[in-house]
Order: structure tokens, then C-alpha cells, then sequence
């Protein structure tokens, strides 16, 4: 292990001395590594101070420098990540990316985990997770118009499990619908690998003018800084950073509550108010208390403005009496922000608070002196220089070694599993397990209409939303598939960038930037800092190939239960621009006679698919081949057909190969279900044909007229193509003929499978299980 | 065997965020009622019960509270017997 | 055409309904709940969304803002009122509109199209649609179950108040085509004075092709007409 | 003046629609407590007033119920004083 960055302590300046607070327990090793911080780390807090932290100040140094804030084990490999192109207007570094998107518009975009939380609290902790990251994005300027959300759990056959799925999908709802903020698509996972871990990842797109953005950092000395919206209670101050009771007289286990509660409605103001604000040109800078609440906003905003700033925590509005510095540094309460009003401009920023019923403070002020100070009325409580606060965290660049398990699993021999007996009776339980199954139970539950602007809803591979007032449309995605990631982490990184631009172009869109979320377990570890490590570099490459920058993201360790860690789950969530409203597609078939063809080609690999995992219970063997050319070949070439206007739908093949694409198309949204004749040639054993997730394929249709035109668009782009059948009548049949056996299936039937399959277990009598 | 008449009530934590009760209280005081210094919202239940004797009854309701009715992480209850129906098992 | 759309603090379609008036070529204004001065304005409007978060009850706090007075007043003097699922809710709050929406009786938040019938077509709300006539509107509510007294009820139906009702794509109310609930699959009311109508879809979802559906308009055409001196 | 605090239960009117203890009684039911018969479910409120007596605490708190707390369509309510501190106006 080796530090590799980091301000050296020599070059800084020496904190002043600083009073303990009377009451407040003395600093020993143990409260140190209560609060987190390795014995290397302390030395570090020493010599930036150049005497002992006081006890709040260690409790912000454990904050700042804690992995959610300081990115300590992953800082090193971001930066292999490309975050430029021409069109990037913001990359990493702020509360959210934003891409400029033509017409004077720009889209701010991003996507944030609430894993924890949702472990102890399903319904708080996903709706305060979807607070947070609308926070960011108005925070940015821009009113948020969709959000998606990337979930996975552990089996669906365990009460707790289908709790933790019921209450996650409930919290997302409620928060987002309150807000008015449709949800237009995302993905959820169930497999033993997320048992003890569920992982709840949220994304918002919001729209702005370009003018309109700002950001978030304090400059201006003397400029007043101001608390806005919710008062600040005792709740979410981090656990691990109490466990001796003697921390503070004044509050007792029971009064400080471990979860954090979600006012959405109280956020629906926040953003009206936030928006207006910025419109008003009262303020210059603003941020979302966040995690690490006041001490993170406050003291990244000094960081990136180059500034100071002092702030008094009794002019702090709190929710309870008697609340210690400490306390109120570091609470996550929810809904409320740190502004920078310009100067004289304090009236109007109260003004417009008071017109959302909602409540606004100056706390503090913009210092030029560089430093972080807190102050108790007249009393310092901690004074510490800024940028090493924020920028000193020490990160870690790690060994990775890849875990032999996995190797053993990778070259599992699948030839055992390559027949099927009876296909029909396969099909049907792939089509039907929770992976592949309709997802409307979630989505049903979720306000997907709102603003009147969806134009593709959740159920085809994006969503998109158009933009009023112009041509234009924006269409999102999150997709990543955990078995690959496990199975070998930089191929699932690609195929989750690969199946992202996938689902993208095949909506209309031009794949134009990513987010992502980085959930892994300890990196610690050898094999967990491996797993990490590949992802990135995968993605990173995926990320060129594709000339989709990475404008922000977010990451998520240490998600490991009784020392068993999650799958890798590298999350991407990218965003494309439909250049004209007419290019929406979708992949429902629609037109009876319309010539079914598939776009790239067949193989026999069956490693890490549903198929292994849903019929034989096993999570092995390599994940698909990918390749990344290939993958840019046929996305121009779909884009190209699409922008002809002879596309009448498409659909990306991946969890339950192409019979289970062909299921989806044929189905559509249930109301009219289309009969399918395809008849497939190549010679391949029958449960790869079926169910093989190979990589680079996609499922469209068109009128036979132009069946001809689509293979000629494919072979100019080197794109493997093939006529492989006829959409059928209205309820029709559902027939896969190949060299090996036949997939026969009634509409009735395959649409019972596919939409039934998930409402029969979460809808069964209630099995209580808090 | 009698039937008992059970009331529940599930309550927010303390320290908990109650944005409901929050709501509640500003409306109770911009309708004039200034007075009003705080306002917390659970719920309340009644739930009829079959019980050998009133100990049980309150003893399965608070089971029934702990698996199902009231969330341990942010919620308290408590439990009154507010009526019993001798032998009365529908 | 003026019309007001109200806001309240949580309102959240708004905007969908101010875009969707000036569609039809009305002229919309917002009018916060706690301004007053509704002269002026020929019909009032009241948006979905989720006003003081549905705490305590569904419309039951915002049925308690300054506006309210004077909607009741336009309303007494005549004038057209619609509300649309939250706004329903409020005029039910405010005894505008009779009975109660309920939580759904899946107890789930339902977000989906909805296939509902014009049960009436003689309503200034409802006249440019023919009577029977199946529109396709999205819903997105969890408190949409229509519930009032027996007595309540029984009048609404003799005297053909119930405007909206779910029924299948074929035109057929059936248990599996109500999704929440509602008595006798009640989407949509009026009052005694046939000048107020509450409703629980969103016509101002089904404005434009893009958006899957073009029947809300008609509701929309109909208010117009219906103020517009022939 | 002295500072009451009130419970206040709003519970469906009988014979009214109660989703949410259909729900629950049927829950409770499938966890193998086949002994519960009914199950209704209502609101729970804490609120803390300033009034000069009892009689007044109660009063108030009627008309809030009246006014705003419960919907006359279709529920009740129920106030009861449970506790005061006398002359505590915060
Ligand atoms: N958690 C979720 N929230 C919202 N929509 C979801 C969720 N999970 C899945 N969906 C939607 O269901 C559809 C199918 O999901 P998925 O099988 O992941 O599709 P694909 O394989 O094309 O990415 C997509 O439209 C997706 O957006
Ligand atoms: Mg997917």
C-alpha cells in the first residue's frame, strides 16, 4: 500500500490554536479509529493542524476523509476515466455533469447510491436517495425531468428480501411522485449475489438553458452564507463514529436516529425556490447538504472558490434544542442547502424562501483567509485550512489480485447445459423468471406521465422525453449485469457501456455521455480491488470507443455482509440526444407482415446467462465476447436505418437471449400482443441459439418493402445481418423454429409468463418481515 | 376463548423527522391556532382479537407489532385492551 | 377564454395544465393559493400533483387556502370549475364535490393509461365528445377510490352526475378495468349545478400524439366552446 | 395557561371502505393469526397546546378535528387529554 497524493504537511499552514469545548471527550487513539481515520491518517490530521484536532474537529476530518466523501480507494482510478469532448460543459467535480445538447440547451445529469441506508430503512433510505440526487441536479439550475433507478436485490423467494424490494420500490415512488418528476426507466436484478446487500442507485436528468447553469462554490469575501430550506435535526450522524456513549451529554442513543426521514414535499419547494433563487440572481453559488451534511457542503464550497468561510453554528435553524457543534456538522438531515448570497442581496433570498414557506439563515460568511472555522457564537469549535481538508485525503492505490474462485467458475465446462429436452418448457422459465419478467409492477408504481413530455415511457430499452419548444428529445438508460462483472469485471464494465449504447441507439438516440455507479465490496482486498480496477479500465476504454465522457458519478464500497461481497456492479447510466422527435422508437413489433431481422450475430457462448442461472442454478462460465468496434459499427448503422425512417422497432438482445427479445417485442406493453415466426438457421446448440446473451445484437423490424434497404444500410457498415422472420397477426402464435427443436407458445400464455411473473410473488398475502 | 378489542398505537420515533405532523402544525397554525406547539402523527388501529385471557391478547398484539404493524427502526407502539366480548369467537 | 390554474404549494401539474389550455388557444394564468382575485377569469382550474404532500389527507390542507373562499364563490355564482386528481380531491375536501377519495384498494400508487367513458356528453365539460365514447388518459394516483354514503351515491347515479367511468378497451366497465377501486368505477363527477367537474385521469396528458393519446383535448375544446358566445 | 398534550384518534366510520385494514387484517391472517375478526385502521395524533384548562385543551382540539383533522365524510374522531405542564407556554 502506498500513499500516492496529497499535500505534503510540510507546505501548509499551521492551524491556530483552538480551545476544547467544554463537555467534549478527550481525542485518544480509540476515538480516533472510532471515527475512522488509520493511525497514517491521524499523523496526517497532526500535521495539517500542527497540534491535536479538537473533538469536532475530528469529527469533520473523519467525514471529509471517510470513502464516501474523500474517495480514498478510488480517486487513483478515476482519473483513467475520459471526462472530455466538445459537448461536455461540466465533468466531474461538481454536484452533477452537464452536457451542452444544441439549441442553447444543456442537460445536468447524474446518478447517486443510497445502498446503505435502504439495507436498514427500504422505503426511507431509497426516498431519501432520490431527494439527493434532484438536489444535485437543481443545485445545478436545471429542473429536473426524469429520473431512473437501478436496483438489485437477493432472491425473491425470501420475505426479507421481497420487504427490502417492496419498500425500496414504494420510497422511490413516493419521493419522485410527490416531486413531479416522471420515472422513465431503470432495471432491477434478483440473485443471491446482493442478498445481504441490496444496491439502490438513482439518476435524475435535469434541463436547463446554458446561461442558467452555476455552481457550487463560495467566493466573494464577505459574502454571507445561508442555511435554506429544512431545519437540522439529530438524525443520520454517522454511526460508526459513536460508538463510545460518552461522546456527548446532551443526547442519548434514542434521540439520534440512524435513518434519515425524506419531506418530499418540502423538496418541491426546495426546488422552486432553489430555481428561482438562481433566476433572481441573488445568490452565487449553492449546495446541497448532502452527505456529511454542513461540513461537506461548507467546506467544498470554500475549496472550489479558492476561499474560506466561517460559519456560527448557534445562527444554524435547528430541529431540537441542545444540539452540539458536532452534531449539527454533521447531521444528513434532508432537504436543505448552503447558498452564497451576493452581497445586500440576504432580503431577497429570504423574500423568495418566505414566498415557498420555507425558512432562511445567514450562518456564516466567505472568509479570503483560505480556512474552514466553526464557530459556537464566540467560541472556535474548529479551524482547520480548507483545500487540505478537502483535497488532503490521503488515497490509496492498492494491490489486486484476481480471486481464484472466480477463475475456477470462469472456466466451468458449460458443454453439459447446451441441450434442451423440451424448449418450449425452457422458454417459458426463462421468459418468466423476475430477471427477465415484466417490470410494470415497479414501474406501475411510479409516476411516469408526469410533465406531460415522456414519450417513452419504462418497458422498451430507453426512456426518453422530448424537449418542449424544440425537435428534440433526450433518452436515458442504466443497465450493467452483475453476473458478468463477477465472472470477470472489466467484460462486464464493457458489456454494461455496450447494452447502455445499445438500448440507446435503439430508442433513436445518439449515445452521448455517461454516469456511473461504482458498487463493489471492500477494496481492501486483493480480489475486490482487482474487480475495481478492471471495471474502470473497462469502462474507460468503452468510454473512448464509444466517445461517451464520463461527467460524474458516484461510488459505493464496502457493500459486504458477513464478509461476502457483492457482485461487481460497475452501474452506467448514459444519457443520448434523439436529434428529431420522429426518430423515437421503440421496440415493440407493430405492423403484422413486417420483416423480423436481427443485426449481428449468434454464438454459442453461454457464460454468466440467465439461462445457467434461472433453469441450472449457476453463475458461470466467461461472460459474452465484446467488442468494442463492433459494438460502434452497429450502433451507426441502427442510428443510420433509424434516421431513414424505415425502422418500425428495435430492441436490444441481452438477459434471456434472442427468444426472450423476440418475446419482448411481440408483447410490447400487453395490450396487443403480435404473433412471431422466426425460423433461425445457424447451427448452434440449442440453449445457446435460444438463450445466449452473445454481445452486438439487436432485434428490429420493418416494412418487408425495406428489408432489402435495412441489409444493404448493414452491410455498409460491416454489420452481420439476417432476415430471420415475420411479426404475426394479433394474437397469433409464438413460433421459434430451428435446426434443433421448436419454441411454440400461445400469445395467452406468453403473456401470462412474462406479465404475471413478479405481481404472483410480491402480490401474494403479505409476509411481514420488517 | 374470548374476543378482545385491542387499540394499537404506532408512533414516530423521537428525533425523527414527522414532515406529516410538521405539515399539520403549520396549517393548525396559520388557521389561528398559535397554541400549538408541536404536532406528531402515527397511527392508530383496532383490531379484534380471539384470546384466552387479556395478557395473551396484548402479548400477541405486541408480537403482531413487532413483526408486522409498527417498523422497528422508526417506529414506537404501545398497546391498550380496550374491551373484551366474553366467549364471543365468530 | 381566462382561465385560472391554482397553485398550490406541492401542485405539480401545473404546467402540464396551463400548456395543455393554451393548446386549445385559452389563455391560462397561475393564480397562488394564497393571492386572491379570481374576476376577471372565466373558468378556474384545479392541477394534480401532491399539494402540502397529501399529509393528513389527500386536498385536505390546500382545501384550507385563501383561494379556496373564492373558488367557492365562483363556483356558486355558476362559473366552471375542474379539478383533476388532486385538484379532485381538494374540491371533494371542500364539499364542491360530494364523497371522499380513498386510498386505491390496491393500496399502491397506480401510474398507467386508463380506458374511461363518456358517460355523459351534455355537460359543458364534456360536449365535444360523444356520449359512450372511450377515451385512452394516463392515471397516476394513490387516492382515487371515489367512496361516498349509500345515499350519496344512489343520487349521484339517478341524477347522471358521473361523467368519467373506467371501463375496458372494449367499453365495458369491468372490476379488472377499475384500478382503484372506485364505487361503480367512478373516474370522473359533477356537482348539482353540472358547472363543477372533478376527475381523476389527466386530459392534460392526451393532448398530443407524442405523448400516446389525443383524447384529453376534447375536454379541454368543449370548457372553450362552451364560453365562447356562439 | 398551562401546556397540554392530546391524543387525538380519527378512525374510519363504520361501514365505510378501509383498504388499509382489509389489508393488514388479511396479513395478520396469513401469518397465522387466525384469531383476529377486524381490523380497522386510523390516525394517531400528539399535539401539544396551550390552553387555561382542560375543558379548553379539549374544546380546541374538537374544533380542529371539526375543522381540519378528521373528514367528515368519512371518519371520526376521539381527543383525549393524556397529559399537562402546567404554565409551560414555550
Ligand atoms: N427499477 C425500475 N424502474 C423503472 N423501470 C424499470 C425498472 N426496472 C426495469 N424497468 C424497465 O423495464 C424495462 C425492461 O427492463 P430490462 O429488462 O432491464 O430492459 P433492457 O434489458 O432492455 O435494459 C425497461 O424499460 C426498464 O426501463
Ligand atoms: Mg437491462
Amino acid at each position: 500500500m502506498s500513499i500516492v497524493d496529497g499535500t505534503s504537511p510540510e507546505d501548509m499552514v499551521k492551524a491556530p490554536h483552538v480551545d476544547p469545548r467544554p463537555g467534549d471527550p478527550e481525542i485518544t487513539p480509540e476515538l480516533v479509529a472510532d471515527h475512522g481515520l488509520s493511525p497514517e491518517e491521524y499523523e496526517r490530521v497532526l500535521g495539517i493542524l500542527g497540534r491535536t484536532p479538537t473533538f469536532t474537529e475530528l469529527g469533520i476530518f473523519s467525514a471529509m476523509w471517510s470513502e464516501h466523501c474523500g474517495y480514498k480507494n478510488s480517486k487513483r482510478l478515476l482519473r483513467l476515466l475520459p471526462t472530455e469532448a466538445p459537448w461536455v460543459i461540466q465533468g466531474p467535480g461538481e454536484n452533477a455533469g452537464v452536457i451542452d445538447i444544441g439549441e442553447g440547451y444543456a442537460l445536468a445529469f447524474k446518478i447517486e447510491s443510497h445502498n446503505h441506508p435502504s439495507a436498514v430503512e427500504p422505503y426511507q433510505g431509497a426516498a431519501t436517495g432520490v431527494g439527493g440526487i434532484l438536489r444535485d441536479i437543481f443545485t445545478m439550475g436545471a429542473r429536473p425531468i426524469a429520473v431512473l433507478d437501478s436496483l438489485r436485490f437477493g432472491r425473491l423467494d425470501s420475505g426479507r428480501v421481497r420487504y427490502l424490494f417492496s419498500g425500496v420500490v414504494k420510497g422511490i415512488g413516493d419521493y419522485g411522485n410527490c416531486m413531479g418528476i416522471p420515472n422513465i426507466g431503470g432495471e432491477v436484478s434478483f440473485d443471491e449475489g446482493y442478498e445481504g446487500n441490496p444496491i439502490v442507485n438513482a439518476m435524475c436528468l435535469g434541463l436547463m438553458k446554458r446561461e442558467e447553469l452555476i455552481t457550487a462554490s463560495a467566493s466573494g469575501d464577505g459574502n454571507s452564507l445561508m442555511a435554506v430550506g429544512a431545519r437540522t435535526g439529530r438524525d443520520g450522524i454517522h454511526g460508526a463514529t459513536f460508538a463510545s456513549e460518552e461522546l456527548s451529554a446532551d443526547s442519548d442513543e434514542s434521540s439520534r436516529p440512524q435513518v434519515q426521514v425524506g419531506d418530499p414535499f418540502t423538496e418541491k419547494l426546495l426546488l422552486e425556490a432553489s430555481l428561482e433563487l438562481i433566476a433572481s440572481g441573488a445568490i452565487s453559488g449553492i449546495q446541497d447538504m448532502g452527505a456529511a451534511g454542513i461540513t461537506s457542503s461548507a467546506s467544498e464550497m470554500a475549496g472550489r472558490g479558492g476561499s474560506g468561510v466561517e460559519i456560527d453554528m448557534a445562527r444554524v435553524p435547528v430541529r431540537e434544542p441542545g444540539m452540539t457543534p458536532y452534531e449539527i456538522l454533521l447531521s444528513e438531515s434532508q432537504e436543505r442547502m448552503l447558498v452564497v448570497a451576493e452581497p445586500g442581496r440576504e432580503g431577497d433570498v429570504r423574500r423568495i424562501l418566505e414566498k415557498w414557506e420555507l425558512e432562511a439563515e445567514v450562518i456564516g460568511h466567505v472568509t479570503s483567509d483560505g480556512r474552514f472555522r466553526v464557530m459556537e457564537g464566540d467560541r472556535v469549535v474548529a479551524d482547520i485550512p480548507a483545500l487540505p481538508l478537502t483535497e488532503g485525503c490521503p488515497t490509496y492505490e492498492r494491490e489486486g489480485v484476481e480471486g481464484e474462485e472466480v477463475q475456477r467458475l470462469r472456466a466451468m465446462d458449460l458443454s453439459g447445459y447446451m441441450d434442451l429436452d423440451d424448449p418450449a418448457a425452457t422458454f417459458l422459465k426463462v421468459l418468466g423468471s423476475p430477471n427477465v419478467a415484466s417490470k410494470r409492477w415497479i414501474y406501475h408504481q411510479y409516476d411516469t406521465t408526469v410533465r406531460s413530455s415522456t414519450a417513452v415511457r419504462p418497458g422498451s430499452d430507453a426512456g426518453v422525453v422530448r424537449i418542449r419548444g424544440t425537435r428534440k428529445a433526450v433518452a436515458a438508460t442504466t443497465d450493467c449485469n452483475g453476473r458478468f462483472g463477477y465472472l470477470e469485471p472489466r467484460a462486464g464494465a464493457e458489456i454494461a457501456m455496450a447494452e447502455a449504447a445499445r438500448n440507446l441507439v435503439c430508442s433513436g438516440a445518439i449515445p452521448t455521455a455517461i454516469t456511473n455507479n461504482l458498487n463493489f465490496g471492500n477494496p481492501l482486498k486483493p480480489h475486490i480491488y482487482h474487480q475495481l480496477r478492471e471495471a474502470v479500465l473497462g469502462m474507460a476504454d468503452a468510454c473512448r470507443i464509444f466517445e461517451t465522457p464520463v461527467t460524474g458519478g458516484n461510488v459505493s464500497l464496502f457493500n459486504e455482509t458477513d464478509g461476502v461481497a457483492i457482485y461487481p456492479t460497475p452501474v452506467v447510466g448514459m444519457v443520448g440526444v434523439v436529434e428529431d422527435v420522429d426518430h423515437i422508437t421503440t421496440q415493440a413489433f407493430r405492423e403484422t407482415g413486417d420483416a423480423v431481422i436481427l443485426l449481428g450475430r449468434n454464438t454459442d457462448e453461454l457464460g454468466g446467462s440467465e439461462y445457467l442461472y434461472a433453469v441450472h442454478d449457476l453463475v458461470a462460465g466467461a461472460p459474452p465476447a465484446v467488442d468494442l468496434l463492433a459494438e460502434r459499427h452497429l450502433q451507426n448503422a441502427v442510428l443510420a436505418m433509424i434516421r431513414e425512417g424505415i425502422v418500425r422497432s428495435a430492441h436490444d438482445c441481452s438477459e434471456g437471449g434472442l427468444a426472450c427479445a423476440l418475446a419482448e417485442c411481440a408483447l410490447g406493453n400487453g395490450e396487443t400482443v403480435l404473433g412471431v415466426d422466426v425460423t433461425l438457421t445457424d447451427d448452434l446448440p440449442l440453449a445457446a441459439l435460444l438463450f445466449g446473451e452473445a454481445q452486438g445484437r439487436i432485434v428490429l423490424s420493418c416494412a418487408p418493402e425495406h428489408a432489402d434497404r435495412v441489409a444493404a444500410i448493414a452491410d455498409e457498415h460491416g454489420v452481420p445481418v439476417a432476415r430471420i422472420g415475420t411479426v404475426g397477426a394479433p394474437a397469433g402464435t409464438f413460433r421459434i423454429t430451428t435446426p434443433k427443436g421448436i419454441v411454440d407458445v400461445t400469445p395467452d400464455v406468453l403473456s401470462k409468463t412474462y406479465f404475471e411473473a413478479i405481481p404472483r410473488i410480491m402480490d401474494a398475502p403479505a409476509t411481514g418481515d420488517a | 376463548m374470548s374476543q378482545y378489542h385491542l387499540e394499537i398505537r404506532v408512533k414516530p420515533r423521537p428525533g425523527l423527522l414527522d414532515p406529516q405532523g410538521k405539515a399539520i402544525h403549520h396549517a393548525l397554525n396559520s388557521l389561528g391556532w398559535d397554541g400549538v406547539h408541536d404536532v406528531r402523527v402515527g397511527k392508530a388501529m383496532y383490531i379484534d382479537l380471539d384470546a384466552a385471557s387479556e395478557d395473551e391478547a396484548r402479548n400477541t398484539a405486541e408480537a403482531m407489532c413487532r413483526k408486522l404493524l409498527a417498523n422497528p427502526v422508526t417506529e414506537d407502539f404501545e398497546v391498550t385492551v380496550v374491551g373484551v366480548a366474553e366467549g364471543a369467537t365468530s | 377564454m381566462k382561465v385560472a390554474v391554482i397553485t398550490f404549494p406541492g401542485s405539480n401539474c401545473d404546467y402540464d395544465l396551463y400548456k395543455a389550455i393554451q393548446m386549445v388557444d385559452g389563455e391560462a394564468s397561475f393564480v397562488w393559493h394564497r393571492d386572491r382575485g379570481l374576476r376577471g377569469y372565466d373558468a378556474v382550474m384545479l392541477p394534480g400533483g401532491f399539494s402540502y404532500g397529501d399529509y393528513l389527507r389527500p386536498g385536505a390542507i390546500a382545501r384550507m387556502s385563501p383561494v379556496m373562499e373564492e373558488v367557492m364563490d365562483f363556483a356558486a355564482k355558476g362559473g366552471p370549475v375542474l379539478g383533476i386528481c388532486n385538484g379532485f380531491q381538494i374540491l371533494c375536501e371542500a364539499g364542491l364535490l360530494p364523497g371522499a377519495l380513498m386510498p386505491n384498494r390496491s393500496l399502491k400508487f397506480q401510474s398507467k393509461d386508463v380506458f374511461v367513458r363518456v358517460e355523459r356528453a351534455d355537460t359543458l365539460f364534456t360536449a365535444d365528445y360523444d356520449a359512450g365514447a372511450v377515451l385512452r388518459i394516463p392515471i397516476a394516483h394513490h387516492d382515487g377510490n371515489f367512496e361516498a354514503d349509500q345515499e350519496t351515491l344512489r343520487r349521484l347515479e339517478d341524477d347522471g352526475r358521473v361523467v368519467f367511468r373506467y371501463v375496458d378497451r372494449s367499453g365495458e366497465p369491468t372490476d379488472e378495468s377499475n384500478p382503484n377501486g372506485s364505487w361503480h368505477n367512478i373516474a370522473g363527477i359533477v356537482n348539482d349545478g353540472g358547472n363543477v367537474l372533478g376527475m381523476m385521469p389527466h386530459p392534460e396528458r392526451a393532448m398530443e400524439p407524442i405523448l400516446g393519446s389525443t383524447d384529453g383535448r376534447g375536454l379541454f375544446t368543449s370548457i372553450l366552446r362552451s364560453l365562447t358566445p356562439a
